[in-house]
């Protein structure tokens, strides 16, 4: 990627859904590696854990979205394989509907603030 | 008792039950019972008025937040239009006195009501009953009630205008005859059918306008589906269960103020029978309808436990006074049954009723009428079952020919995008929860 | 009607009308009005207590979410100090009986409200009237209604403390002195000035204060820019409709109540047809905001309906015994034609009321004073508007002071970032719906 | 007072005080004061009711949304099975007459309630009282809002179907047996202890239930961490808003009506001077509430406020009638305190109480219990702990032997998965909410 | 991308903006042609459909955002192309305010449960 | 990336995450600039700014999470600069918690309504 001065080491974008009870728990565990921020959202999940039934008035239906949080987290190259890893463990209940985690370059990062590049941005 | 009703139309006084009772205790002032059935009245008004309030709630509670500023809307404007036509058109016409029409079937036409002049002297009242404006108060909140019922079928998909048309129409004309037929002194009241309350005149009659609205209108899109029912969650049951507990509360003035009369004591210990009978029977349904959705369906519906409950007043509606606490307990526990049954029949017959307002006012209220004989004398099941068919033949077809020429003229239901979308945005242009994200 | 309020202070019991009316009917026993009249102040006190609650919903559902919890914080603590204050000062300020510090202007200062004796003997009673402690808790609930009005025009800005040391001097000094010009017997009661519950005392009057703090206070943080204005929606609109149900049900307390006696046919008559105009009032308001804001802006608006129920009230509320059916429904509806063309005219004012409540109260509330004589013998639209004017100048002058000096000296609004990001995690630091996300 | 309840079904008549206080009087007729009394129960009955929807909206706005589904069938369904077990075995359980087991102690067992005959006449009735069936539509009311206090506390964790069963007990039999102790002419009252409405016998029962099954439960998940309270903040604070008016109104009935009488000058004004001191104790309780926080925590906090508001009115509770205004201000005052220190304190010993119930009705109802001797002649501080005592030992062993006996039968709290997903999915497969994201 | 051991083929992410009436059948659309999961979320949309005006207590203003809702799914590479199509045809309705679709490379897929690696993960 | 057909220019992804108040400053900065769309979601933050502490009956507990508005824009590559500067001065307010901005790549951009590619679709 020429077209960015690349001020600051490279980083990732991590994305991952997990089950919402994990949230404080994996939260805790990335900061303890070193992670110092992360933006939260609710998503509605679909995926092989989907599709139980219930019942609502007699009429039986498929609930095909569970609730799981998605977290987008901004961190170092170099720090990308252990946040991965720390997301995995903590966030794993061996049940189906752990979520996943997702990998992605990023060219650029800003700190609004600062207007601190890459690395520094975080 | 209904037939009292007439009276401070009529000007006979002599054989007005309540005030020989009194006489009899030897004791009752002149105008003592005036004033406390007139207060009866007041109370009983105020009650049943709070009921629109709980109709509004549970409503708005089990549509679809797209839709609740509608509902909320639809709520409010039947209310009021329901006060002026009653008072414009209603009232005399559900209470003819001799004035009838046509003699039992269609009373005074037009004849807006008038309330007897300030600072009445004992002299001018009718002594044996209550005060004219009491009556109107209470009898127009029986009226408004009739509406609400249908609001909540139809929700979701009805255009406003149209609907609040009919509203007019049901409130002014519709309600008022049928009623008259009973209350009025009208044949069914010759015919010794019996309804204390109106299970059958007020809860049935509405049942049955929304009924006939269903099948004219058509289901929500997307709620039947090959061959399979598609639940539509209600947006806010914390909602829905204070609306059931508003009308739960309304009830106790709906049923205890028809007893008509509070100027004695043979009266006011009525009065309060029908006062836990009716608690009892809500009880009974509510608790019924919870085991029957955990056996069934092995959770707990609380939607079907709300329906329970108000099914069970709908039962105990037609007969609050005669029967035991037992008996209030067993025939609130079967209105219970009922919804916990035909909520989803009414599904397979792809009948969208999106309160579950038929079950409930409908098919309850036909259970409350035809149970009145097992403790109620010299009355008949053959008399309940055609008093119950004459109303609802009536309602059922005089609804239909309106909301067919609705549709035709103007048209009753939205475009599909509209009502995909929501009819707050679609038809108000504002939501109910601006800011919550919906689902 | 307004001047027995003062009876069960002074002394004097032979005129009293209501015993007259009584004796005529040659019926009453000695205490079975007192009793009655008695019972009239405990249901119609609780009923218009039930208005706080009403008032509550009405703000909480027409303000921001980031608002709500202060809101609500605001409506439970305006109506404690009310309860304290009109106890400590102004019951016996505002019913001074003959204790008038400077006559027919001032009356009694400091002289906390005592009840009488438990188990109190017929003979010490005011037979002709009420219980002390039904008046006061009745009349109490009158002065928490007056600072209910304010905590809505001045929501999503005004610092809790100074909002609530303003309602202090309102509840026990502002509001009981111009109440006793006409109801304790004062100066505008000499003049036949005519205000049965209080369309100018009660709710102009909260609308005053409400417009004086609304000018020293400013408007919300970009409401209006750059000439237009920006509309900032309830978050809650459900809550809304069932604060307004709410309210219209307590005000068959506060104009039935108004009465001031049930102790004799021509009083619980009147109080029938106060209820029943007074749900006129409502009804008409209601429905006439929905049409006009249906043919002005094509799209029926809820908010406006539900300011038109309540316009339709305040305008009755002057007048709501004299008027026909009829009459209470054009004045009613005068009254929500009177929101919908207020409310935008405030905003071009930039005069900010979140909730509308200076079109609803001030501006009906002037409408419904100045419409009395239409109906009402004896009284004449100068002397409405004469007293009026006296009330609103008062009432506005002197909150105009108190609202400067407090914000002089504590100021009276939150910062801009805290105005920005919501009272309630500012000021309070506890969000009312933590857990939906806003918008 | 409370020996009165016992009449309607003893059968002595003669030294009724509030007859005898008519007959001073010289007026009342005979059925008056009757028919006046049983009204004063059916608005007491219905106002008590309206708590009901109290409890529910209050507990519902506490919780988090995940729970909100399941507090509302809780509420419901608790108050349908208090209804019935009343009937079934409580009533004349807590009002044997002469029919005790064992005297004084435990009453009549398995006698369903029966009421009198329709149409009942002067000659056959209680005339010194009130009708049957108004007073146990009354005394119903007690016995559930008993049960709504437990539901409170034990909220987020229990399982449905344990809860119910324990209120059953608790309303067929230890409700009835522990306040006929006092109300139904026990040995407490021989005593000569005092509990006007029932601040020992309603409120500390039920918080005492409640405080045994806290203990067996144990604690939310997470809630106490590290020796850290991690607040779980409820999830709609406009929702726990209305539930404390709704309390606040229907408290009202609660005390007013608890003066049994209302057919006499005395009766009537002390149902006022009741009125009155309860308004002013549950505003002093929220007032207090509000500026302790402020002062504690630099920040005000609405839910203790409300929390006050509530302490306030139990702390009235147990003797509404003799302080004065300012007597009813302090010691709601000290409610109101009582909670704001209470609330934490629990915290601290781990006492998981979602919704404050126990600082609210525990500890304010012994404040209240303990503070009659103040204001009350013949009545002990030593008395007053005593009567407290034996009813607080009574409720929390039976109550802990069933919570045990249920827990280790069916087990009483549901797995963690569940905890932590929420009952409402869990054990319902039904959010309050579905469409408002959660967070 | 050689700083990652490619077991399992390369994935996409694939963000979709779409109108909220359209997600039932667009998630149908989709599982018929074999994807598995997909995160969710309602979102506030600003585009050309934007700036219809209301009315609010007698105020104009103009609507800015209109609900959308956006799905983040992560396919095999070799999917992608069909998955935009099918998203495209589904949630067409010709009319202004339909949405868009983006498509992002992805270094890295993990399922929590079993820690299995890109296409394998999902 | 040769597996696209580049119809029309090259298109980046931007993120960012803003303080919800400055959202409507930021969308007119970035129309006035010439964006034409974007996605908005609230999202919860967590960062430097995260940790002051509330108290709710009686406890303290810190607040982990700040309530923050993510922006999601697809723009030209060759507007990319620019946005990421609007956004950085307008969204400024030279306190902690003003929030980040991250490019990232995008192979494809696809507008529903007329199949339009990369940023021809915008
Ligand atoms: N292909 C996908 N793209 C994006 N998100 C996905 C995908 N598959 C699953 N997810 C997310 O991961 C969650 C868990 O996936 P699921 O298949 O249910 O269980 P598991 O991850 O244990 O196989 C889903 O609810 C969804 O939010
Ligand atoms: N440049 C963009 N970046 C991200 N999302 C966009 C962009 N432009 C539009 N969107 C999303 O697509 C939706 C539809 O776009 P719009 O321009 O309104 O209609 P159309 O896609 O039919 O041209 C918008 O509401 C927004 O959610
Ligand atoms: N590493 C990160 N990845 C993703 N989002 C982040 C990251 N760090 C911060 N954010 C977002 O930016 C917001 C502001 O960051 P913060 O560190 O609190 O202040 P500042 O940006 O001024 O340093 C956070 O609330 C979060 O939404």
């Amino acid at each position: 990627m020429p077209e960015y001065p690349l001020k600051g080491n490279i980083v990732k974008l991590i994305i991952a859904a997990i089950k919402p009870f994990k949230l404080e728990e994996v939260r805790e565990a990335l900061t303890s590696i070193g992670v110092r921020g992360m933006m939260v959202t609710e998503v509605k999940g679909f995926g092989s854990q989907s599709g139980h039934t219930e019942i609502y008035r007699g009429a039986e239906y498929a609930v095909n979205f569970v609730p799981k949080v998605k977290l987008e987290i901004v961190v170092s190259a170099a720090m990308a394989d252990q946040v991965v890893e720390t997301i995995q463990t903590t966030a794993k209940t061996d049940k189906i509907g752990d979520g996943k985690i997702f990998v992605l370059d990023v060219n650029q990062a800003v700190r609004v603030r600062t207007g601190e590049l890459n690395d520094d941005a975080l | 008792m209904k037939l009292t009703k007439t009276l401070p139309l009529a000007t006979l006084v002599a054989i007005a039950p309540s005030l020989v009772v009194a006489q009899e205790a030897a004791v009752a002032t002149d105008v003592t019972p005036y004033i406390l059935t007139t207060l009866l009245f007041l109370i009983g008004g105020f009650l049943v008025f709070w009921m629109a309030a709980g109709f509004a709630m549970l409503e708005a509670g089990l549509v679809r937040s797209k839709n609740v500023t509608m509902q909320l809307t639809k709520n409010v404007a039947l209310f009021s239009i329901a006060a002026i036509m009653y008072w414009l058109v209603g009232f005399n016409l559900m209470y003819p006195g001799d004035g009838w029409i046509i003699p039992g079937i269609v009373g005074t036409l037009f004849a807006p009501t008038s309330l007897e002049a300030v600072g009445l002297s004992a002299s001018d009242a009718a002594l044996d009953y209550a005060s004219v404006g009491s009556d109107f108060f209470f009898q127009l909140m029986f009226c408004a009630t009739t509406a609400s019922i249908v609001s909540g079928t139809l929700a979701e998909r009805i255009k406003l205008w149209p609907f609040l048309i009919f509203v007019a129409i049901l409130t002014g004309i519709i309600y008022p005859i049928e009623a008259s037929w009973q209350w009025g002194g009208g044949f069914l009241s010759e015919m010794g059918f019996s309804d204390f309350a109106g299970s059958t005149l007020v809860h049935a009659a509405g049942g049955f306008a929304a009924l006939a609205g269903a099948f004219i209108l058509g289901p929500r899109i997307g709620k039947y589906k090959d061959g399979r029912t598609i639940p539509m969650p209600g947006s806010n049951l914390a909602l829905a269960t204070l609306g059931t507990f508003i009308l739960w509360l309304g009830w106790f003035g709906f049923n205890g103020g028809s007893q008509l009369a509070m100027g004695t004591v043979g009266d006011v210990t009525d009065v309060s029978r029908i006062f836990a009978n009716t608690n009892m029977a809500a009880a009974a349904g509510a608790l019924v309808a919870l085991i029957a959705t955990q056996v069934l369906y092995k959770k707990p519906d609380l939607t079907m436990v709300l329906n329970g409950a108000l099914a069970g007043l709908v039962s105990i509606t037609a007969g609050p006074l005669d029967p035991s606490l037992f008996g209030a307990l067993w025939i609130g526990a079967v209105g219970g049954l009922i919804v916990v049954f035909t909520v989803p029949m009414l599904d397979r017959m792809k009948i969208d009723d999106v309160v579950g307002a038929i079950p409930v006012h409908l098919i309850a209220g036909f259970w409350g009428t035809l149970a009145v004989p097992f403790y109620t004398e010299d009355t008949s099941f053959l008399t309940q079952i055609i008093g119950f068919a004459a109303i609802g033949a009536f309602v059922f077809v005089v609804s239909t020919v309106i909301w067919v020429i609705l549709k035709v003229t103007m048209g009753i239901r939205v475009s599909e995008e509209d009502e995909i979308n929501g009819l707050d945005m679609a038809e108000l242009g504002m939501e109910a929860y601006p800011e919550f994200h919906k689902g």
